[in-house]
């Protein structure tokens, strides 16, 4: 039973923060905080990717000429793609926040429930 | 040149995304020809590509010389080649049909429009040609991105269903991107071709179920499958006419294709897979039906055909989880009469609310004398939807029905039928307002400008050419595009 | 920004680190092939400089990166990386096979070399980016 | 084998005169030549087909090729023939009368009326001449589509409801029937109409079953049977020669013409008995006949009498051919030519009467009988025929279907018959007696319709009347009917009347 020992830790981090997003991005009313918990949601795909590259004992995948065997370093991969994950997501949120400046510019406020109202008034 | 058209099919609207800004700046119309004349291009790569695929079967494109697993490869076969030829050839109307819809913005704002569209037709693209299921998130998110700025361009309502579109959206992107985590932890590769050899370890480990799941709910998202379609109607509402005419034709169609190639081609619809297509049945037999009750209910028409396009990729995610080759058949073909369809009547009802601001039936009095081409563009378009002979849709609900009695699937059988008849009503109910109810005041002819007409009625006898000649279209192409030697469902 | 932080201690400060903080964003980019770094971070660092500027003293000094040359920037460095791939289509290999480029090195050094430029295209790409989203975040009243 | 493309040249004329039609808007009297020369073409083009079917050719043309093994294809076959001469023949009459109609009555948008009766009947020679069920649902859901403008032709808030009420009715069924096409096609690849049908043990029987109530429920919608006939009584708000055309000869025939393909030429009656289908059919045929009647007898307005005597006289059709006897079925086949005729007749007297006095209540029409003779004359040959009154064309096919139903077995069904004659009468002397004995009106001129009106109607009524007495004048549609049954039912020598020429 992996998953239940200390030593999967990292995957429940992994469960805690996906759930945390989840759950606040629906409940939270404040549009930003939306946005917030969408970041932490997608920080906790990068922790799941970062767990998985890791291998005990190995070290940064750095090139030093002193380590020649390959299991000393940690896959590299996950990383890599999880570079290209954290600009996915600096740009969505990039765009979101544009979103929300126009929406914060119209309606002066970003709480959902007033910005409905309002839209709601205009229709 | 040709031996590198996979690799240019993604590039070349990338060039012109970057290259469009700039040139705007200086002249709006270059701007808008380079656009255009890039995705012409395309449409010829994907053309070239489907013939030499047909003749040659599948093309493995190693990108930067890295064989794979190592290195991102490019695969394309009939499937792909098809939806890429999809994919250009309806955004080439779209953007032509742009033209005087963005006439009023400034320079900056035309030049980024048509970049968005070129990077939404790249990333598109990208998902419909790669063989690598990391990149196809890339791609999936390069779309993604691309289409939250264009929707945004449609006043202020468009921009809180946008904002709404961004979350469900980056929801739905994590979850594949988890699902791709799990292929990747129990397997070790992305590659699409390894993964289908690897298969037997796939079955072992437990986390597969998990992996299929995430996969599978994170692309139901993003083709709006029933139960997880709230974001579509609002964002297709609000959406500028060439906008909502481009994404309602092809982008949830592109999310089917990538359900379609993971559940079917690279896992073979076994084990989970198997599982989730039969799933994915089940709700695509629910969303038919509440797809076209909603519809019914609509008295905005732009909201009326959002949920008349649940129903339809219901309608096709039902085609493909049915499982026997005509249901398969049916299922592709409706994609790209879908596509035709769908695209001309959104792009009429976008030249009605930008010629007259209104889009509630009640408006629609007299529309038909008011807008004689474009009224009839939506009726070609309507009757196609309805599965009228000699239009497209009549032949596509031909084989999903051959399909379901095949599969002694009567529930199928009578959901199909029920949803034409449900289509029948709310479509046929325009067409009445429009044609046969006397307006009161003698409504004087407002007709779109012809770079709006000529992408519709092209559309719309494009819808008639693809009935008549269906058959042409069945056996040369679509038949190659099936997979070969699966076989689902697993009941 | 419309309204600058700038006090005469943020501005001495800005003028000693500035230089450093550019020289070490060009190392980063410089050794991303074997050492933590590349495209992105480089790109990202130069990307904080500018908007430093930004913050500390206002629109004037843009440092000639208004908007317009951002734009420039960003769609230049998309269209070099995309080039390269393209330039190596050219001498007969695979879309950014970029080791069949004749560079009188052996390809190894080739790789490198092509690999630095495709790095150089994401940290303009990078950077333009970055300064047209926060230019666009902050620009109030302006056309968006 | 005759390799000819007049059937195809037949469906096409129409559709080239409707798009000339429209084309001349502006000038009446050009674009009305237009209708004629159509009526006339279509009319030659299939009578010039006549000689060759009756020598037994088939007359056989695949033409696009829509699905795998299925192709719009087209064949002249005895019954196909009977179908598409009694359709435009009465066109040529009907496209007289109309013109006359329209202009007398001011009718607005004639331009779009006669293109769209142009449409229908080309459909409905589509519809005779089909020779696979994908065809003729091809065909049969564009006169439907060609037909539902002329049923709104007002434009008023009346007309839009019936139409709708027309619609829904109608291509609900369409879906139907594609239901049952697609599932006759996975079942039987390719197939098109045999005589003696092509599903014999072919499916199980509750396959058979579902197949047998989709296919009838499609084409019953049109043949107006009991429960589905709602349509018909709203859609007489039409203008009268397209209650007159469309809804006694083209649409309703077409529905009883598909009922009788899908009989005896997909289905097979043997494969009905075995289901013990055939005695349900035949029950709703024969409660249609009475219930209908005995509507009939409770309207007052004259149009919805007609068309509750449509509904009852199109269940004669289908009850002779559900019975299963070879004179049933060739009395079914000849009522559909004798119940045309005669009524046409009393749809054109009734469009009469309404231009002159603008009412269609019967009880208005005291005296009027003596003002308008010739017009109440027809009436009188008709209602007289309809009741199945000897030397009227309809007596011969009331003749033979009481004849089939003795064949049989089933004497009740002749009961029945018999019984609805006098419902006939029932329903028809009344409407004679106040327009001939009734009060008033004796000293007024004669308010008799226009020349191009009374003439198409006393020429329809002479021509029950001569059918009468001889079924196999002209080309010879009794002889018609009779071959086709023989096709259906081997061995059975055709009966003539007392050796009728």
């Amino acid at each position: 039973m992996g998953m239940l020992s200390l030593g999967a830790l990292h995957y429940w981090l992994v469960a805690c923060l996906l759930l945390i997003g989840l759950h606040s991005m629906l409940a939270q009313r404040n549009l930003l905080k939306k946005l917030m918990a969408m970041n932490i949601m997608q920080v906790a795909v990068i922790v799941f990717f970062i767990a998985l590259a890791a291998k005990t004992g190995g070290t940064v995948p750095i090139d030093t000429p002193s380590i020649k065997q390959v299991d000393a370093y940690i896959n590299p991969l996950p990383h890599a793609l999880m570079l290209t994950a954290i600009v996915v997501g600096v740009s969505t949120t990039g765009v979101a926040l544009a979103l929300l400046i126009r929406l914060y510019r119209r309606y002066g406020t970003l709480e959902e429930p007033e910005v409905l109202a309002q839209l709601m008034e205009s229709a | 040149m040709t031996a590198h058209v996979p690799a240019l099919l993604v590039v070349l609207p990338l060039l012109a995304a970057v290259l469009v800004p700039l040139l705007a700046l200086r002249s709006v119309p270059l701007a808008q020809l380079i656009a255009m004349l890039s995705v012409g291009g395309v449409i010829l790569g994907a053309g070239l590509a489907l013939r030499r695929v047909l003749i040659h079967g599948t093309w493995h494109y190693a990108l930067g010389g890295w064989a794979p697993p190592w290195g991102i490869e490019y695969v394309i076969d009939p499937l792909a080649a098809g939806m890429a030829l999809l994919i250009s050839s309806m955004a080439l109307p779209a953007l032509l049909y742009a033209g005087p819809v963005v006439a009023a913005w400034s320079a900056g704002q035309v030049g980024a429009f048509y970049s968005l569209f070129l990077l939404l037709v790249t990333g598109l693209l990208g998902m419909v040609v790669t063989g690598d299921v990391f990149n196809l998130y890339v791609f999936l998110e390069i779309s993604s991105l691309a289409a939250y700025a264009l929707l945004a361009t449609g006043g202020i309502r468009a921009v809180v269903a946008t904002f709404r579109y961004l979350l469900i959206g980056t929801i739905a992107a994590t979850f594949y991107l988890l699902g791709v985590g799990y292929l990747y932890a129990i397997t070790g590769t992305l590659n699409m071709a390894d993964l289908t050899a690897q298969l037997a370890t796939l079955h072992t480990s437990s986390a597969f179920v998990v992996a299929v799941a995430f996969l599978a709910i994170g692309l139901a998202i993003k083709a709006a499958l029933f139960p997880l379609h709230a974001w579509l109607p609002d964002v297709y509402t609000y959406a500028p006419a060439p906008v909502s005419g481009f994404i309602a034709a092809v982008m949830a169609k592109v999310s089917v294709y990538a359900l379609l190639r993971l559940l079917v081609f690279v896992l073979r619809a076994e084990g989970a897979a198997g599982q989730a297509l039969l799933l994915l049945h089940w709700a695509a037999v629910v969303a038919v039906l509440a797809g076209a009750l909603l519809a019914l209910a609509q008295q905005d028409l732009r909201r009326m055909l959002a949920y008349s396009s649940v129903g339809q990729m219901a309608t096709i995610v039902l085609g493909i989880t049915l499982g026997t080759p005509a249901a398969l058949l049916g299922a592709l073909l409706h994609m790209l009469n879908h596509a035709v369809m769908k695209g001309c009547l959104f792009l009429a009802l976008g030249g009605v609310q930008w010629r007259t601001g209104q889009v509630q039936l009640a408006d629609f009095v007299g529309m038909g004398q008011r807008m004689p081409l474009t009224m009839a563009a939506f009726g070609v378009a309507a009757a196609s939807m309805i599965g009228l002979p000699p239009t497209a849709g009549f032949f596509s609900k031909w084989y999903l029905l051959t399909g379901a009695l095949e599969a002694q699937d009567w529930l199928a059988v009578l959901v199909l039928v029920g949803s034409s008849v449900l289509s029948l009503i709310y479509f046929f109910r325009v067409l009445e307002v429009a044609y046969f109810r006397q307006p009161g005041v003698q409504a004087l002819q407002r007709e779109l400008p012809w770079r709006m007409l000529t992408p519709m009625v092209v559309l719309a006898t494009l819808v008639v050419l693809l009935g008549v000649w269906n058959q042409v279209i069945v056996t040369q192409v679509l038949q190659y595009a099936l997979p070969h030697g699966v076989a689902w469902p697993r009941t | 920004m419309k309204t600058p932080f700038g006090s005469l201690l943020l501005d001495a400060a800005c003028r000693l680190m500035v230089p450093f903080i550019l020289l070490f964003a060009l190392y980063v980019v410089a050794h991303g092939h074997d050492s933590p770094g590349g495209g992105f971070q480089g790109g990202t660092i130069l990307a904080a400089t500018m908007i430093l500027m930004r913050m500390v003293h206002g629109q004037e000094h843009l440092w000639g990166l208004h908007r317009l040359s951002a734009l420039r920037l960003a769609c230049a460095g998309i269209a070099l990386y995309a080039g390269i791939g393209l330039l190596s289509v050219l001498w007969q290999g695979q879309y950014l096979d970029y080791g069949v480029l004749p560079l009188p090195v052996s390809t190894a050094r080739a790789h490198a070399l092509g690999i630095l430029g495709i790095e150089i295209g994401v940290v303009m790409a990078v950077a333009g980016v970055f300064v047209l989203m926060f230019d666009a975040l902050t620009a109030w009243g302006e056309d968006d | 084998m005759v390799m000819t493309h007049r059937p195809l040249l037949a469906i096409l004329l129409p559709l080239c005169a409707a798009g000339l039609i429209l084309c001349t808007g502006r000038r009446p009297n050009l674009r009305d030549t237009w209708t004629f020369l159509a009526a006339g073409g279509q009319c030659a083009l299939v009578l010039s087909l006549v000689p060759a079917v009756v020598a037994g050719q088939v007359v056989d043309t695949a033409y696009v090729e829509l699905l795998p093994g299925l192709a719009l294809q087209l064949r002249a076959d005895p019954f196909g023939l009977l179908f598409a001469l009694l359709a435009s023949g009465l066109w040529c009459l009907t496209s007289l009368y109309a013109v006359g109609y329209m202009r007398a009555g001011q009718y607005p948008r004639q331009t779009g009326y006669f293109a769209c009766v142009a449409v229908a009947l080309s459909a409905t020679l589509g519809v005779a001449f089909a020779a696979n069920l994908l065809t003729f649902f091809v065909f049969y859901e564009l006169l439907t589509l060609a037909t539902y403008p002329l049923v709104v032709h007002r434009r008023d808030a009346e007309a839009l409801a019936a139409g709708r009420k027309y619609l829904a009715y109608t291509l609900g069924a369409g879906q139907c029937l594609l239901l049952a096409l697609v599932w006759l096609q996975h079942l039987v690849p390719g197939a098109t109409f045999q005589p003696g049908g092509v599903l014999a043990g072919k499916a199980a029987p509750g396959v058979l079953v579902a197949l047998c109530l989709l296919g009838f429920l499609g084409v019953g919608v049109k043949a107006a049977l009991m429960p589905l006939h709602g349509w018909l009584p709203a859609a007489m708000v039409a203008p009268t020669p397209v209650s007159a055309l469309l809804h006694a000869v083209a649409v309703v025939k077409a529905g009883t013409f598909g009922c009788i393909r899908l009989l005896h030429y997909v289905f097979g009656l043997d494969v009905l008995q075995a289901l013990g289908a055939d005695m349900v059919l035949a029950s709703v045929a024969g409660a249609t006949i009475l219930l209908a009647s005995v509507r009939a007898l409770g309207e007052s307005h004259l149009k919805r009498r007609l068309a509750y005597s449509t509904v009852s006289h199109l269940a004669y059709i289908v009850l002779g051919a559900v019975l299963g006897s070879p004179a049933a079925l060739a009395g079914a086949m000849f009522h559909m030519v004798a119940h045309g005729c005669m009524k046409i007749t009393l749809f054109f007297c009734a469009g009469a009467i309404d231009i002159q006095i603008h009412r269609l209540d019967i009880a208005t029409f005291a005296g009027l009988g003596r003002q308008m003779p010739i017009t109440f004359g027809a009436l009188t040959l008709g209602a007289l025929g309809l009741a199945g009154t000897p030397l009227c064309v309809g007596f011969i096919s009331k003749w033979q279907l009481g004849l089939g139903a003795l064949q049989a077995g089933h004497a009740v069904f002749l009961g029945i018959l018999v019984l609805s004659g006098l419902l006939n009468l029932a329903y028809f002397l009344p409407i004679l007696l106040t327009a001939f004995f009734g009060p008033g009106g004796s000293g007024a001129p004669s308010r008799e319709a226009r020349a191009l009106m009374w003439m198409p109607l006393a020429l329809t009524a002479v021509l029950s009347v001569v059918l009468g007495i001889a079924p196999n004048a002209g080309p010879g549609l009794y002889h018609l009917a009779w071959q086709a049954v023989g096709q259906i039912m081997p061995g059975t020598a055709p009966m003539l009347l007392g050796g009728a020429p």
